[in-house]
């Protein structure tokens, strides 16, 4: 596994924090969007560049600042970094378009102030996607939920005010609470922080110990709403939806999973993992968390609440499949990052573009908008079967791969945890769609005249419907990244 | 609070005590702190800087640069005495008292009102102020003595008991002397404001700048023999008159600064009336 | 010239402040350029002397010409050349930012105050270079005696809080002469090192034990350690905003650069953490300094006495971090002094400006000021994170230091209490950014129209530049702690500590 | 018993020093008016002063001035015949400091006189809280 040292990560990080002295200068709003527009699109092809390297197998290093030796300000793009950067800068091209549309839509204040967080948000996201040790993706990781603070408290008002108190509560009081001395204790175990292919703690500490550091680094990462540190996600939902769309579906809660995972895989080791069998743990929260958040979404009205608590239970699907701790289990966890980020965001866009062109929130005053808005609601059945995991959307990709996983790690309760979960899944999102479709004419809400909402917010949700959908068939960037960070991993 | 007192105060004095076991015994000898360094200060001060007053010797050249701070530290009370309290913006005068000189009678004028120049009413400072000629006089024969004496001390540094600061202190004694005899205006009129800064400002100026020229001339800070050169005399005598010119900047600063915060203190900054 | 560098660096001050104080009655407008130009010189041959530090080592400079023993001499190591170097940057940057906030406060006594503000600084320098223990506690009346002018000057309530100040401190000095005198008695010297030559075979003797107890006490003293910080709150807090912003960052950070000093060179690491088993007792001591700083920084009601009782947690974090006994915990205390200095001068400034500005600094007068005064708040956050110990700041990385050195040392008590203290420094500093950046916005929902943003009533670019500058050495301190850690802390710390 | 009282007799005077300076002390910490306090400060450090002194005091030894006759420097200086002149050095300073010490306090409670009409602490407390 060769590397090579290039200085493109550094590049696709900054890249989006040099545009803001151009975001705050310009002065009409179109040159403003334009910018973010270029940001997002260069950010995208730097990443891309460096995929057919990744593909061949050698990383990318590249060395900030050496501040102890084992742990610096250092870059390492590999497989996993990939997709998860792949995903989340592709999909901030298509949410700044989507954003456009939205913010104009809603007449929203202080734009320039969005657009600048927003950036700043996602050249977080690809560091704690690049980032080769736990110093420099706690960093990012830090810089992420500062940066997110002021977009979840856009409105500022009473509402965003105290969502905005939980928000930071939640993470940056478990990250300061938990993930600092796990950090500290682990670099004083090992001696270095750097992500190793079977990890760095193998055989540094007693059983106990390695116990507290797992609970402490697993529920350190709020961001993955796993179950007791949850409730900030529900409360975030007071953002404006491009940002709960991309944050909140996308970046933010795939950062917490993928720092899980990246604390799962390379500061424990699957190895290590198995020996201590803390498997069965892993699975038994991420469990719970998958049943208990469905259960929740069934009972909401609000559409972005509902949305929120799936979100909750489709992360624990990531930590559920690295908890089967089987090649095929991971891979499908992996590859569920990518499905469920572009099955999500689609729900989210759907519902945004149901508040600019009805400014209805609530799943009661959706009764018949099939009729109004049909191309949105065709989407929205689209994504939430690839939520679901049926065949023609892409979510059937990842959840196949987790069945097989489950049955090769002989994990039978987890097999039925998925059956049941995907049939919650099914309960609280068929309604929807079957009320918008096929309602009778009585208590239709809305006359018959199509009436969509402005193209800059419906073009957005059509490409990622069709995406969620072409990744059914052509997963293999997503695929071929995952199945090469397991062999890394199991070294098959 | 007095109970807090009490258990600070006897639990530092047991620790104090209880520490004393193992000092010296008092005036004796052979304590470590007549053998250490004070020998190499007794034996060689007389050939390395010809001053018979060891002690004057220790202060101005061995140690100079404790002396130099210790300066600063009169001068910046001085100044912290002034920047605290002088009042500088002329604000109308208060009331203020007079008294006929033939009669002894006192009078207090309410503020604004104002008493016609004459020859028989003066300004007393506060009302228990005797009218005393016998005070007077005395003083204003005493105070040329006192400050004989006091130059007599700070030149004499060398030889006897004496040097810079206890000079300087009966210089200020003088001039204040004369403030508490007469009145404060008076000895204001004699020693400007102005002046009384400007000098505590030269005088510690005067010592820092002794040791700055040595440093210009390629020894290091405070190291006298460096003015060999410019006295035109041998390193040792060199050390002797360093230590006289930093004696006489002591000196000044320190009249000057006792003047200066005697002046601020009694009057409360306001400059007019004394104690 | 540059084997002067140690007498420049104290001496160029001092005459320059004698300069000041006759420039005040002669001319006042000379004042302010003489002081710049003082402490830009200082500053100058701080940074120069710790460059020669780190390649030449040890540098000895001999005052009046004597040797060591006899004379005073200097002994500029790599720890003092660090702290030389912080307390002459700060100083000089403050200066330049108060200007303004000085000439609007006392315009008629601007000469005397640049004077003890040049004395103070000159104070400060000779405390940090000097090594000898008699010199230091002359240069420690200096800088108490200009602080406690400088601080009255502030508020109505101000000389009351001076005058507390002044009784702690004059208690706080004397202890430590008492301590010198004790040291004195059973070894005969003075010189710092001729006195740790002296100790090894006195460490049994009671009068050596007692010496350094009185010496840390009346060190704590003026440092403000918990349970003697009564005089820090009300003392920084009624001053005027140039001198806390000068005070604040500095003085209990060179009271604690005395404190190592003491434990490093003259009581030797050896005497304080082998013979004596203190360091368990002083590090209990810290943690319920960082807990009860932290508490009642929360109790406060206004932003300059909160940040007073976060300086008397962050005494606790240092003192706390050298009394560990392990190398990390020692570079962490000192690795937190440079930072701890910056920070604190980062947050005093921003609130320097809001005095300047609207002339208050209780919770409701930061209304809204997120719109008002962007760049300054935009500090404001930096610092916050920086005290908070968010990453890319150097404040996260001296808190790594001290926690790494806790656990090593196995004081979990000491490494919860830094996590409990970041965390209220988390809701403290959150609490204040979240009343700045919504207050006004509060009564109208956010949607609807683009309101009239309130005209941007930002501080003047003299004192905004250094604020940036500040902020901006904050976060590469924080990137290059690397290099300051391996070329300088590595070698402060003897090696007799593992 | 014997060894006890020669102890006594040895140290006797450090004591008195130290019993000096915690009067100080005390009238520092306990007294309410703040002049009272001003002037035990100012006991605290005349104790301190006096202490360092008898450091430097030698039995059979006189003040630290050599009769230097006009015969020249023949005669060799005993260090034992003159006392200890370090620790006067350090006092002169500290006798210094301490008086710049008292005057800065004075102007400081002056200061505060004037603002409170009073110079009891709880008296001035109470008007602090009154505010």
């Amino acid at each position: 596994m060769e590397t090579i040292t290039s200085i493109k990560p550094l590049l696709a990080v900054l890249v989006s924090l040099l545009i803001t002295p151009m975001l705050v200068s310009s002065r009409a709003p179109n040159v403003r969007e334009a910018w973010t527009f270029v940001a997002a699109v260069a950010k995208f092809l730097i990443v891309l560049s460096m995929l057919p390297t990744i593909l061949k197998g050698t990383e990318i290093v590249y060395t900030v600042a050496e501040f102890l030796p084992g742990a610096a300000i250092k870059f390492r793009v590999d497989a996993l970094g990939m997709l998860f950067a792949l995903v989340s800068s592709s999909l901030w091209i298509i949410t700044s378009a989507y954003s456009i549309g939205y913010m104009r839509g809603l007449k929203e204040h202080s734009q320039t102030r969005y657009f600048v967080f927003f950036a700043f948000a996602l050249s977080a996201t690809i560091g704690v996607a690049f980032s080769a040790n736990l110093l420099t993706l706690y960093l990012f990781y830090e810089m992420l939920s500062l940066a997110t603070y002021p977009l979840v408290t856009h409105h500022q008002d009473h509402e965003a005010r105290s969502s905005g108190r939980k928000y930071l509560l939640y993470i940056v009081g478990t990250s300061i609470g938990f993930v600092l001395p796990a950090m500290l204790i682990s670099y004083n175990l090992a001696g270095t922080l750097e992500f190793g292919k079977q990890g760095f703690l193998a055989g540094t500490g007693s059983k106990p110990l390695m116990a507290i550091l797992l609970v402490l680094l697993i529920f350190g990462f709020a961001k993955a709403a796993i179950m007791p540190f949850h409730s900030w996600l529900p409360a975030a939902m007071v953002a404006p939806t491009p940002v709960s769309a991309l944050l909140h579906a996308v970046a933010v809660v795939k950062v917490g999973v993928f720092s899980v995972v990246r604390v799962l895989t390379g500061v424990f080791g699957t190895d290590l993992l198995h020996s201590l069998n803390f498997g069965p743990f892993i699975l038994l929260i991420a469990s719970v968390t998958i049943l208990v958040g469905s259960f929740i979404a069934l009972s909401q009205n609000e559409l972005k609440r509902l949305l929120a608590f799936s979100t909750i239970a489709q992360l624990s699907y990531v930590v559920l499949g690295v908890g089967l701790l089987s090649p095929k289990g991971m891979t499908g966890g992996m590859v569920h990052i990518a499905m469920h980020a572009f099955g999500k965001i689609t729900l989210f866009f759907c519902a945004g573009a149901i508040a600019v062109a009805t400014g209805k929130k609530h799943i009661s005053q959706m009764v018949g908008i099939g009729r109004r808005m049909p191309v949105t609601m065709a989407a929205f059945f689209v994504a939430s079967l690839s939520i679901i995991g049926m065949p023609p959307c892409g979510g059937f990709v990842s959840k196949w791969y987790l069945v097989l996983g489950s049955l090769e790690a002989h994990q039978m309760p987890i097999l039925f945890v998925l059956l049941f979960s995907s049939l919650l899944n099914a309960a609280y999102f068929m309604p929807i769609v079957y009320r918008a479709f096929f309602c009778r004419p009585a208590e239709a809400m809305f006359e018959n005249r199509v009436q969509e909402a402005p193209p800059f917010c419906v073009v957005p949700l059509v490409i990622t419907a069709v995406i969620s959908v072409i990744l059914l068939f052509y997963p293999q960037p997503f695929i071929s990244l995952a199945t090469m960070v397991v062999q890394g991993i199991t070294g098959t | 609070m007095t109970i807090l007192g009490l258990i600070i105060v006897l639990s530092t004095g047991a620790l104090l005590i209880y520490a004393t076991v193992d000092f010296p015994a008092w005036a004796d000898p052979a304590s470590p702190a007549s053998l250490h360094l004070s020998p190499h200060f007794i034996e060689r001060t007389m050939e390395e800087t010809s001053v018979p007053n060891i002690v004057t010797a220790v202060l101005a050249d061995y140690r100079g640069y404790d002396t130099m701070y210790e300066t600063t530290v009169i001068f910046s009370a001085g100044v912290a005495c002034f920047i605290l309290l002088r009042i500088l913006l002329r604000e109308e005068p208060g009331e203020s008292l007079y008294r006929h000189v033939l009669t002894g009678v006192t009078i207090r004028v309410k503020e604004g009102a104002k008493i016609p120049p004459s020859a028989d009413f003066e300004r007393i400072d506060t009302l228990w102020a005797p009218h005393d000629l016998i005070i007077k006089t005395m003083c204003r024969l005493l105070i040329p003595f006192i400050q004989l004496f006091a130059l007599y001390v700070i030149a004499h540094g060398h030889h006897s008991p004496g040097g810079g600061f206890q000079g300087g202190v009966i210089l200020g004694a003088s001039i204040i002397l004369l403030a508490i005899s007469h009145d404060l205006r008076t000895s204001v009129q004699r020693m400007r404001e102005k002046v009384d800064a400007l000098l505590s400002a030269t005088g510690v100026f005067i010592y820092a700048g002794t040791g700055a020229l040595c440093l210009l001339l390629g020894l290091n800070f405070l190291d006298y023999s460096a003015l060999a050169s410019v006295l035109h005399v041998d390193p040792v005598t060199a050390r002797s008159h360093g230590i006289l010119i930093v004696e006489i900047g002591v000196g000044i600063a320190v009249m000057a600064t006792m003047i200066w915060i005697y002046s601020n203190v009694s009057s409360t900054g306001k400059y007019d009336e004394g104690l | 010239m540059s084997q002067q560098y140690p007498a420049l660096l104290v001496i160029v001050p001092l005459l320059s402040a004698f300069m000041i104080s006759g420039a005040g009655w002669v001319n006042k407008r000379l004042c302010f350029p003489i002081a710049v130009a003082a402490l830009g010189v200082a500053a100058y041959s701080c940074i120069g002397l710790l460059l020669r530090v780190l390649d030449e080592g040890v540098i000895v400079y001999k005052l009046g010409g004597w040797d060591p023993p006899v004379g005073i001499a200097y002994y500029v190591d790599h720890l003092n050349g660090l702290v030389l170097a912080v307390v002459s940057v700060v100083a000089f940057l403050n200066l330049i930012a108060c200007k303004k906030s000085i000439e609007q406060e006392f315009p008629e006594k601007t000469g005397p105050f640049y004077t003890l503000y040049v004395l103070m600084v000159t104070g400060l320098l000779g405390i940090v270079v000097t090594g000898d223990a008699f010199n230091l506690y002359v240069l420690l009346e200096i800088a108490a005696l200009t602080g406690y002018g400088l601080l009255a000057m502030g508020e109505e309530r101000a000389p009351l809080a001076a005058l507390n100040y002044l009784y702690m401190g004059t208690i706080g000095a004397c202890f430590y002469l008492l301590g010198v005198g004790y040291l004195y008695i059973v070894t005969g010297s003075l010189n710092m090192v001729d006195i740790a030559h002296i100790l090894p075979d006195l460490y049994q003797s009671k009068a050596v034990l007692a010496a350094f107890i009185i010496c840390m006490v009346g060190v704590w003293l003026k440092m403000a350690f918990f349970p003697l910080h009564a005089w820090l709150p009300n003392a920084y807090t009624y001053a005027p905003s140039a001198a806390s912003s000068l005070i604040a960052p500095l003085v209990t950070k060179v009271m604690i650069y005395v404190m190592i000093r003491l434990i490093l060179t003259v009581f030797t690491p050896e005497f304080a953490f082998n013979v004596l088993a203190v360091s368990k007792p002083i590090v209990w001591l810290a943690v319920i300094a960082i807990v009860m700083g932290a508490i009642l920084a929360l109790a406060e009601r206004n932003l300059k006495k909160m940040l007073t009782y976060v300086i008397v947690a962050e005494v606790g974090y240092m003192v706390g971090g050298a009394w560990l006994g392990n190398r990390a915990g020692m570079t962490g205390a000192i690795l937190h002094i440079v930072n701890d200095a910056l920070m604190t001068l980062c947050v005093f400034l921003v609130v320097g400006n809001i005095v300047y500005k609207l002339k208050g600094y209780a919770f409701e007068d930061l209304k809204g000021l997120v719109r008002k005064m962007p760049f300054t708040m935009g500090a404001f956050v930096i610092g916050a994170l920086s005290i908070i110990g968010v990453p890319p700041t150097c404040g996260f990385f001296s808190k790594w230091y001290l926690i790494s050195g806790a656990i090593q040392a196995g004081q979990y008590a000491f490494m919860v209490a830094l996590l409990f203290s970041s965390l209220v420094n988390v809701v403290l500093f959150f609490r204040v950014i979240e009343i700045c950046y919504y207050e006004p916005f509060s009564e109208d929902h956010g949607h609807g129209h683009d309101h009239h943003p309130e005209p941007m009533a930002e501080a003047p670019l003299t004192m905004l530049v250094p604020l940036f500058i500040v902020a901006a050495g904050l976060v590469l301190v924080g990137i290059y702690t690397g290099d300051i850690v391996n070329k300088i802390i590595e070698f402060a710390i003897p090696k007799g500590i593992v | 018993m014997g060894d006890l009282i020669e102890i006594v007799v040895a140290k006797y005077n450090y004591w008195i020093y130290i019993t000096l300076m915690m009067i100080g002390l005390y009238a520092m910490i306990v007294k309410n008016n703040l002049v009272k306090k001003i002037v035990g400060m100012n006991i605290f450090q005349t104790a301190i002063i006096l202490y360092y002194v008898s450091t430097g005091a030698k039995r059979g030894a006189t003040i630290p001035i050599l009769e230097h006759g006009h015969d020249g420097h023949a005669h060799v200086i005993h260090a034992a015949d003159y006392i200890n002149p370090l620790p006067h050095v350090l006092m002169l300073t500290a006798i210094v400091v301490s008086v710049a010490t008292l005057g800065v306090a004075l102007a400081l409670a002056i200061r505060i006189y004037h603002r409170y009409n009073t110079l009891e602490e709880d008296e001035i407390l109470a008007q602090i809280r009154e505010k």
